[in-house]
């Protein structure tokens, strides 16, 4: 009698832990081909994170602020490019006032929020950059309208199409905008690292992160270095911009997506720079893969969250991440 | 100035210690509550007592809830829309099940669902503070909604995703769905938010709001004073995610009478903190200040430019107030980091040491 | 003015005693092979130049550190490592050099907050704020209220600590240590940056402490006067190292002492 | 006098039984200790006083002992007052912050048995002077904190007195008859009280006052002002000094009011406005302290608050009064005077927790005239009298109404005072005391045979108010050459009523004319140079600047002009005057350490400058030895100059007050 009534229940729970512990890694070799998509899909999407936690890093790295806005500053740099495109503007001359918008941003967050909370603790500079967040959305929306945009990417001579590969038993398609994405990040990341290690303006931004009166002892006062980082970090913002508003739309949907920086950061830490790029492309990654073949499981829709329960996982058992240096607290 | 304290002394602790130790606020006090129990029930005007005083209060109880975690205990969470939203589902769910059970019964019993589910997420705040315990509360967030969106279960497989709040009657009356009365709903609110603010109030004065506020102010001294980290910040979380349970419940049940899983989206997270930041950190009345300013800002917005002649569209009105929010934030954080309560403090103290300047 | 029997009346056991303590922070080693003991009813003092690993002592004392060798014996209970709550409910109290009061609090909440471990009623009852919750609260006010007359602080006992000057603020964290009616107090610095007339008074305080409630206590203190004054037996440690244990009187003669204080040695 | 079933109440304890019948439950004391009132109502306080006083009893004090109370205002320490009292003991307040030297002095002279200390300060003091105390057989405290660990061979705490007390009460029937009989043997002429006076020069003189020169005095002031058992007031004046004994004692126990002891010094203020007190005593220096808090605020405020405040101050200094003393003003003036209570006077009176006094007494000195009006401007009836502790406090108060800034009043209820011929004023009342301790001598300099008594004050009777006004001690009043009353202190006084003068040393005994010494007040008068732009690089040139030289003629002038009102003094107004180089210092000997002038010393000190004043010259060159703040001591050398001013013919009586 009762060997009867176990037996489905058994075998629905075998059913079960087949389906999460089997089956996807059977369909992955069943199909590598699909299995190598993922990984690119995966890469792409964890290099877009590593741009935005990137500049995190840079700002936290050389002001101890934890920027938010940085999500928001990706949809602002971009919307400004296509914005100004589209009333005419021709499109490099689009990019280099996107660029100076973006200077002239960094200059009036020093001027407004940084300077007048200096010596603040922390945690109030991080609300106030929910400060810069909301006023964004809001200035944006009205500069620019709240309707999404298609990012320009012929004028800009970024290439269209995708290449793609018969291979593995099937195909591999890489979008050519995503290649360029990861040149041109590639680049970036090696730009700021030569910028960071060969200029003076660059080793000053190293010793402000070590201490302020170091940076001073270099002749750059702090606010100027301020200005400088949340520059660069918007220009990283923009390039992010670029490319994700090429990939999907240019919205202030975005701005959600921007906060997995955050998890990102968890894992690389919140002052490394390569920190920001593995932990990316392993949030990235993750998220991919468990969608792909995990997410089915539960109805799908797991990259929503998947990102966030890792970097919890990771808070609790390696709090400082992947890469960052340990934390000692001393009374 | 309006503080005239001579002849007021205290013989007993009790009364010394009480949460309103001066004449005057006592008054001020029951003027404000007989103006809400009294005063704008007799308007009878809808849209005041429906489409302001209502939520208004609800969004009031929701930052009780996160202030008693970000503003006593000193723990940032972003993940206040989901508790909302588990209070909310699990009312849904409970009086789908017990029809027959009083439905208030239910709306605060959905408080303790989501108390237990802010606990699990509170685990992490024993290793973490600051932003890196910000970031894990964005996975409850996250997970959460992601649950009210994939979990059909809770929306009794609705084919529209949404739940839709039953009509349910206390003692005869209408009080939930469509068919309830605003008056009807703006009293059950107002009454039960009166009672939880009274409760909160209590709590934060006594022994356990010391052990908050110390935690807060200086968690290793307070260790030293053999206080325990982890018990403290989970219960924190636990009454905490209680007040956003039971605010997201009677958002649902008695405000809105229906609502899908982006009502509880990382926004409502971010609106609930940005009424505590404005209101003012570790503060009760400044839950009550954050969330009139910025719940009734729009409204104001909207209305306001309206009867000068100058209709502005709902999708500026949203803009300009997402604007206005951000920059009020940052110029509150720069003038006053502890809000528009410890504004009203120093007013208070002003009208209490006048004419001196302090 | 000492009780007519002599101070030898009032010392009574050994009621914490530190064997062979090591601890290092990555390859610095702050304290090498240190034993002491502290006696109940005693005043003992722990000096030293700047980095001897005075404060760290107290913080292995009362469970912040965990020492890499060496064992705590603390009412007759040995243990290789204490952990901060333990210490407190064992009956260890402690103020900071830096004052590590809760600064958003009035002087009256900090002390009464040292009194939670005393104070048992619950949620129910605490969120009621009424019956046994407000006779709890009532009762412990009383006590905290002693500590406010005893230490001379009426006058500011609704003021944010942060607002307070430096002096009264130590004088409130002594307040809030003395709350917890510990066994042991250990004081760090307790007069760091004060000037003369609030160091008499502070001196008072502690010699009034450690009589009228009899408490044992344990001070790191810079000023050699107060130290002489107020201490039944000193310590000295430098470089984490112990160079001297003995009456003041002792110490001070001794030669090890001058040299580490002159930097002789090393 | 009062009566109660068992017959008269004339000694203290005997009206602590019957306010304990008649007011049983109102409040006899309050005290603020640990942070809340406890308070006693009178069938309390008398249950305390009794457990206390059987106590003493059994602790061996027995009638005519003296018994010493050292410290602050605590409700036991005034309890041990009535205790003693019941069993015919002689209570000897002493001031708490007396040095150990002077309290030896008072304990043994008074042959006090008992000590009766606030806290271990004090016992430490009575300890360090133990061998000198022949006759102590016991002291009591109050506080045990840091006296646990004391030899308690002669040492016990009121708790365990009051215990013996009660014990005693408790275990033995006939112990209440026993104590009662012994309140029934004390009569109004007993000797009440022994308060010591710290005379200026000397060893301090024991006062005796009998239960009827406490008790008639105290209830004819309650009767000069309708004080009763509504009635409310903070003790916070040293117990040892008659003020408080009548205030915070007497009057009480007459009246039935209740007395409230402050937490700590330093929280008076704030405890007076807990209470909200409707009966206030306090000399000049506090309701100056008042003002200068309120002015320092003030001048921090905002811009707008400051006008708002100055635009009511002055319209209250213009209608205030007028209000107070029901005379008839406009109803505009009401009615802005309504707001500005509203706006200012309330909320100020509030913060100085004085809102609810009805009456308000300054004594003990003479007041600044603005700083008189000041209060009673904002509708404080601020009074002033005039007192002794050989009268048990009352001789003159003004009555309400009748209220002048530079009078002490009228002679109080059975009060007669006159004006000697050489101009010393002389009293007789039923509070005259009974004479000094064991010292008959000084008793029958200062006690003629026939009651009445010298104050030692010289003054004058105001012909157009009946009023009597104080112009200085007796002994220092000289007289010109012509044979005109000078009165250095009165003309002293009036003169630094004015904020830029911070000192004043007046000269004319056996001389022609009056001439003055003035130090200007560096704050005031610096802030008044920067506002009119007058330069100068130190004290010195400040001093000596032609401007500043006129600003203070007209002060002396306006000086002259008061004193030309005022017939006795007309004729000794200022003809000449000079700044000082150099502040007045006590390092240099020019101040006693109690801040008052030396007339001698300096005119010693300066000889150059006062023979420059009086031969007429203009500019007297001076070399000085200072002693500097490092105790260095070096020479100041300087011109001072001498200016002239004109007196003011004598106009009597016209616009007087």
């Amino acid at each position: 009698m009762h060997v009867e009534k176990q037996r489905p229940a058994g075998s629905a729970l075998m059913h079960f832990l087949y389906l999460i512990f089997i089956d996807p890694f059977v369909q992955m070799a069943q199909a590598p081909d699909l299995l190598a998509q993922t990984l690119w899909e995966g890469l792409v999407s964890g290099m877009l994170y590593a741009l935005i936690a990137l500049g995190f890093v840079l700002i936290f790295k050389a002001s101890g602020v934890f920027n938010f806005a940085q999500g928001i500053m990706v949809v602002f740099a971009a919307l400004t490019l296509v914005g100004l495109y589209e009333a005419g503007v021709p499109a490099f001359l689009a990019l280099a006032l996107a660029i100076v918008v973006m200077f002239i941003l960094a200059f009036v967050v020093e001027r407004s929020v940084l300077r007048p909370l200096v010596g603040q603790p922390d945690i109030i500079l991080f609300m106030a950059t929910f400060g810069i967040t909301y006023f964004l959305i809001g200035f944006g929306e009205i500069v620019f309208g709240g309707d999404p945009k298609v990012m320009i990417t012929a004028p800009l001579y970024l290439p269209k199409g995708a290449i793609t590969y018969h291979t593995l038993g099937g195909m591999v398609q890489l979008q050519k905008i995503d290649i360029a994405a990861a040149v041109i990040a590639s680049l970036m990341v090696a730009g700021l690292a030569i910028f960071f290690s060969r200029t003076r303006i660059g080793r000053a931004l190293r010793a402000v992160a070590d201490s302020h009166e170091a940076a001073l002892s270099v002749g750059i006062s702090l606010e100027q270095i301020w200005v400088i980082v949340w520059f660069a970090a918007g220009l990283v913002a923009l390039v992010t911009g670029i490319f994700w508003g090429a990939r999907s739309d240019v919205s202030f949907a975005l701005e959600v997506i921007a906060l997995k920086a955050l998890p990102v950061l968890i894992l690389g830490g919140f002052t490394s720079i390569p920190g920001a790029i593995v932990g990316g492309l392993i949030i990235g990654l993750g998220e991919k893969i468990v969608e792909f073949y995990w997410g089915p499981l539960v109805g799908g829709g797991t990259d929503a969250w998947f990102a966030y329960v890792i970097a919890l996982l990771f808070l609790l058992f390696r709090p400082q991440g992947l890469f960052g240096e340990r934390i000692i607290e001393r009374i | 100035m309006l503080y005239r304290e001579t002849g007021q002394f205290k013989t007993t602790y009790q009364s010394d210690s009480a949460i309103f130790p001066i004449l005057q606020d006592r008054i001020g006090l029951a003027v404000i509550l007989a103006v809400a129990f009294i005063a704008i029930p007799a308007t009878r005007n809808d849209f005041i007592i429906n489409a302001v005083m209502t939520p208004f209060l609800i969004f009031a109880l929701a930052s009780i809830g996160l202030n008693i975690l970000t503003g006593y205990t000193g723990l940032l969470s972003l993940g206040t829309g989901a508790f909302m939203g588990v209070g909310a589902y699990a009312c849904y769910k409970l009086t789908t099940i017990f029809p027959q059970v009083n439905i208030l019964v239910w709306v605060v019993a959905s408080g303790f669902f989501s108390a237990a589910v802010g606990v699990l997420f509170g685990l992490p705040s024993l290793r973490i503070k600051g932003f890196y315990l910000a970031i894990a509360t964005l996975a409850a967030q996250f997970f959460l909604e992601w649950c009210f969106i994939r979990v059909p279960w809770l929306y009794n497989y609705n084919v529209s995703g949404a739940i839709e709040v039953p009509q349910r009657e206390l003692f005869g009356i209408i009080v939930t769905g469509p068919r309830a009365t605003s008056e009807t709903r703006y009293y059950i609110v107002l009454t039960l938010v009166v009672v939880l603010t009274w409760l909160a109030s209590n709590l934060v004065h006594g022994r356990i709001g010391r052990m908050w506020m110390a935690v807060r102010d200086m968690d290793l001294a307070a260790e030293l004073m053999g206080i325990r980290l982890l018990p403290t910040k989970l219960l924190a979380f636990a009454v905490s995610s209680f007040y956003c349970g039971v605010a997201g419940a009677l958002m649902v049940f008695l405000w809105y009478g229906g609502a899908e899983a982006s009502v509880f989206g990382i926004n409502q997270s971010f609106t609930i903190l940005f009424m505590v930041i404005i209101g003012g950190l570790g503060s009760m009345i400044g839950s009550f200040m954050g969330a009139a300013l910025i719940f009734i800002l729009p409204i104001l917005l909207r209305f306001v430019p309206e009867s000068l002649g100058l209709p502005l569209q709902s999708a500026t009105v949203e803009q300009l107030s997402f604007m206005i929010v951000g920059a009020m934030i940052i110029v509150i954080l720069i003038v006053e980091p502890a809000g528009l309560a410890r504004l009203w403090q120093i007013t208070k103290q002003k009208l209490r040491v006048w004419p001196f300047p302090y | 003015m000492r009780a007519p029997g002599g101070p030898d009346a009032r010392i009574g056991d050994v009621l914490l005693s530190v064997e062979n303590v090591s601890l290092s922070f990555g390859g610095v080693k702050a304290i090498s092979d240190v034993s002491l003991d502290i006696r109940k009813g005693e005043i003992r003092a722990i000096i030293g130049p700047n980095g001897a690993g005075k404060t760290s002592m107290l913080n292995v004392i009362n469970g912040f550190y965990t020492p890499q060798r060496g064992r705590i014996t603390f009412r007759g209970q040995t243990r290789s490592k204490m952990r901060p709550h333990e210490a407190a409910e064992g009956g260890i109290a402690r103020t900071f050099q830096n004052v590590a009061l809760f600064r958003g609090m009035s002087a009256l909440d900090n002390i009464m907050a040292g009194r939670t471990l005393k104070m048992h009623k619950n949620l129910f009852w605490q969120l009621l704020r009424w019956g046994p919750a407000m006779a709890e609260e009532v009762a412990h006010r009383r006590e905290v209220e002693e500590i406010i007359d005893f230490l001379k602080i009426q006058d500011i006992r609704r003021v944010p600590v942060g607002r307070l000057p430096y002096g009264l603020q130590k004088r409130v964290e002594l307040g809030r240590a003395l709350a917890m009616e510990p066994d042991l107090l250990l004081l760090d610095e307790p007069m760091a940056g004060m000037n003369l007339e609030e160091k008499e008074d502070m001196s008072r305080y502690i010699l009034d402490a450690n009589e009228h409630f009899g408490t044992t206590i344990a001070l790191i203190e810079h000023d050699m006067g107060v130290v002489m004054d107020l201490s039944d037996r000193v310590v000295v440690l430098d470089h984490g190292i112990k160079i001297a244990d003995g009456t003041p009187a002792e110490v001070k003669n001794d030669q090890a002492v001058i040299d580490a204080y002159l930097g002789v040695a090393h | 006098m009062a009566d109660n079933a068992a017959g008269v109440a004339d000694t203290f304890p005997k009206l602590l039984l019957r306010n304990a019948e008649r007011f049983r439950s109102l409040p006899a004391m309050r005290h603020k200790d640990l942070g809340i009132w406890f308070t006693w109502t009178w069938a309390q306080m008398r249950d305390e006083v009794r457990a206390f006083s059987v106590g003493l009893m059994e602790l061996g004090l027995r009638r005519g002992d003296k018994i010493a109370i050292i410290g602050k205002n605590k409700p036991r320490l005034y309890w041990a007052m009535c205790a003693a009292q019941a069993l015919g003991a002689v209570p000897v307040p002493i001031y708490a912050d007396s040095v150990a030297d002077e309290m030896a002095y008072v304990i043994e002279h008074s042959e006090a048995t008992f000590a009766i200390a606030e806290d271990q300060e004090q016992v430490d003091k009575l300890l360090s002077i133990a061998d000198r105390l022949t006759h102590i057989r016991m002291t009591l405290y109050d506080e045990l904190r840091g006296l646990r660990d004391y030899d308690h061979a002669h040492m016990m705490s009121i708790d365990d007195v009051q215990k013996i007390g009660r014990d005693k009460l408790a275990s033995d029937p006939g112990a209440l008859a026993q104590w009662q009989a012994e309140v029934d043997k004390g009569s109004a002429s007993d000797l009440a009280i022994i308060l010591y006076t710290s005379g200026t020069t000397g060893r301090p003189k024991g006062v005796m006052l009998s239960n009827a020169n406490v008790m008639i005095s105290a209830d004819n002031g309650n009767k000069f002002d309708n004080l009763t058992e509504k009635d409310s007031v903070i003790a916070y004046l040293p117990i040892a000094w008659v003020g408080d004994h009548i205030f915070s004692y007497a009057q009480s126990y007459m009246a039935g009011y209740c007395v409230s002891c402050p937490e700590a010094a330093e929280t008076v203020t704030e405890d007076r406005r807990e209470i909200g007190t409707t009966y206030a005593f306090a000399p000049p220096r506090i309701y100056e302290n008042l003002i200068t808090l309120t002015m320092v605020r003030m001048a921090d405020a905002s811009r707008l608050k400051k006008a708002m405040f100055d635009y009511f101050i002055e319209h209250a200094r213009k209608w205030g009064e007028k209000i107070l003393n029901k005379e008839p003003v406009p109803l505009g003036a009401r009615i802005i005077y309504g707001l500005g209570e509203f706006l200012v006077y309330g909320p100020l009176k509030n913060r100085f927790g004085i809102s609810k006094v009805r009456i308000g007494y300054t004594a003990g000195e003479a007041i600044g005239p603005e700083i008189f009006r000041f209060f009673r401007s904002l509708g404080i009836n601020l009074k002033q009298l005039y007192g002794q502790t050989e009268a048990s406090v009352y001789i003159t108060a003004q009555p309400d109404g009748e209220i002048y800034a530079d009078t002490v009043g009228k002679p109080n209820i059975d009060v007669e005072v006159k004006v000697s011929p050489d101009g010393e004023v002389l009293f007789r009342s039923p509070g005259v005391f009974q004479g000094y301790y064991k010292d008959p001598e000084k008793t029958a300099e200062v006690k003629t045979p026939d009651g009445w008594v010298h104050t030692g004050d010289a003054g004058f009777m105001d012909e157009k108010s009946g009023h009597l006004k104080i112009i200085d001690r007796a002994k220092d009043v000289g007289r010109l050459n012509d044979g005109t009353l000078f009165a250095p202190k009165y003309i002293e006084n009036k003169l630094k009523f004015f904020p830029n003068i911070r000192e004043a040393v007046a000269y004319g005994d056996k001389r022609d004319f009056v001439c003055v010494m003035l130090n200007i007040d560096l704050t005031a008068v610096s802030s008044w140079a920067e506002r009119n732009g007058v330069v100068y690089a130190s004290y010195q040139e400040l001093a000596s600047h032609p401007r500043v030289y006129d600003l203070l003629r007209g002060h002396v002038e306006e000086v002259n002009r008061s004193l030309a009102e005022e017939k006795v003094m007309a004729g000794a107004q200022i003809r000449r005057f000079l700044i000082l180089h150099k502040e007045l210092d006590a390092d240099d000997g020019e101040l006693t350490r109690t801040l008052k002038v030396r007339r001698g010393f300096i005119a010693d000190r300066y000889e150059p400058l006062i023979k420059g004043l009086y031969e007429g010259a203009s500019e007297v060159d001076i070399a000085t030895e200072v002693t500097f703040e490092d105790g260095r001591k070096g020479t100041l050398g300087a011109r001072v100059r001498i200016a002239d001013v004109m007196p003011m013919p004598a106009a009597p009586m016209e616009k007087a007050a």
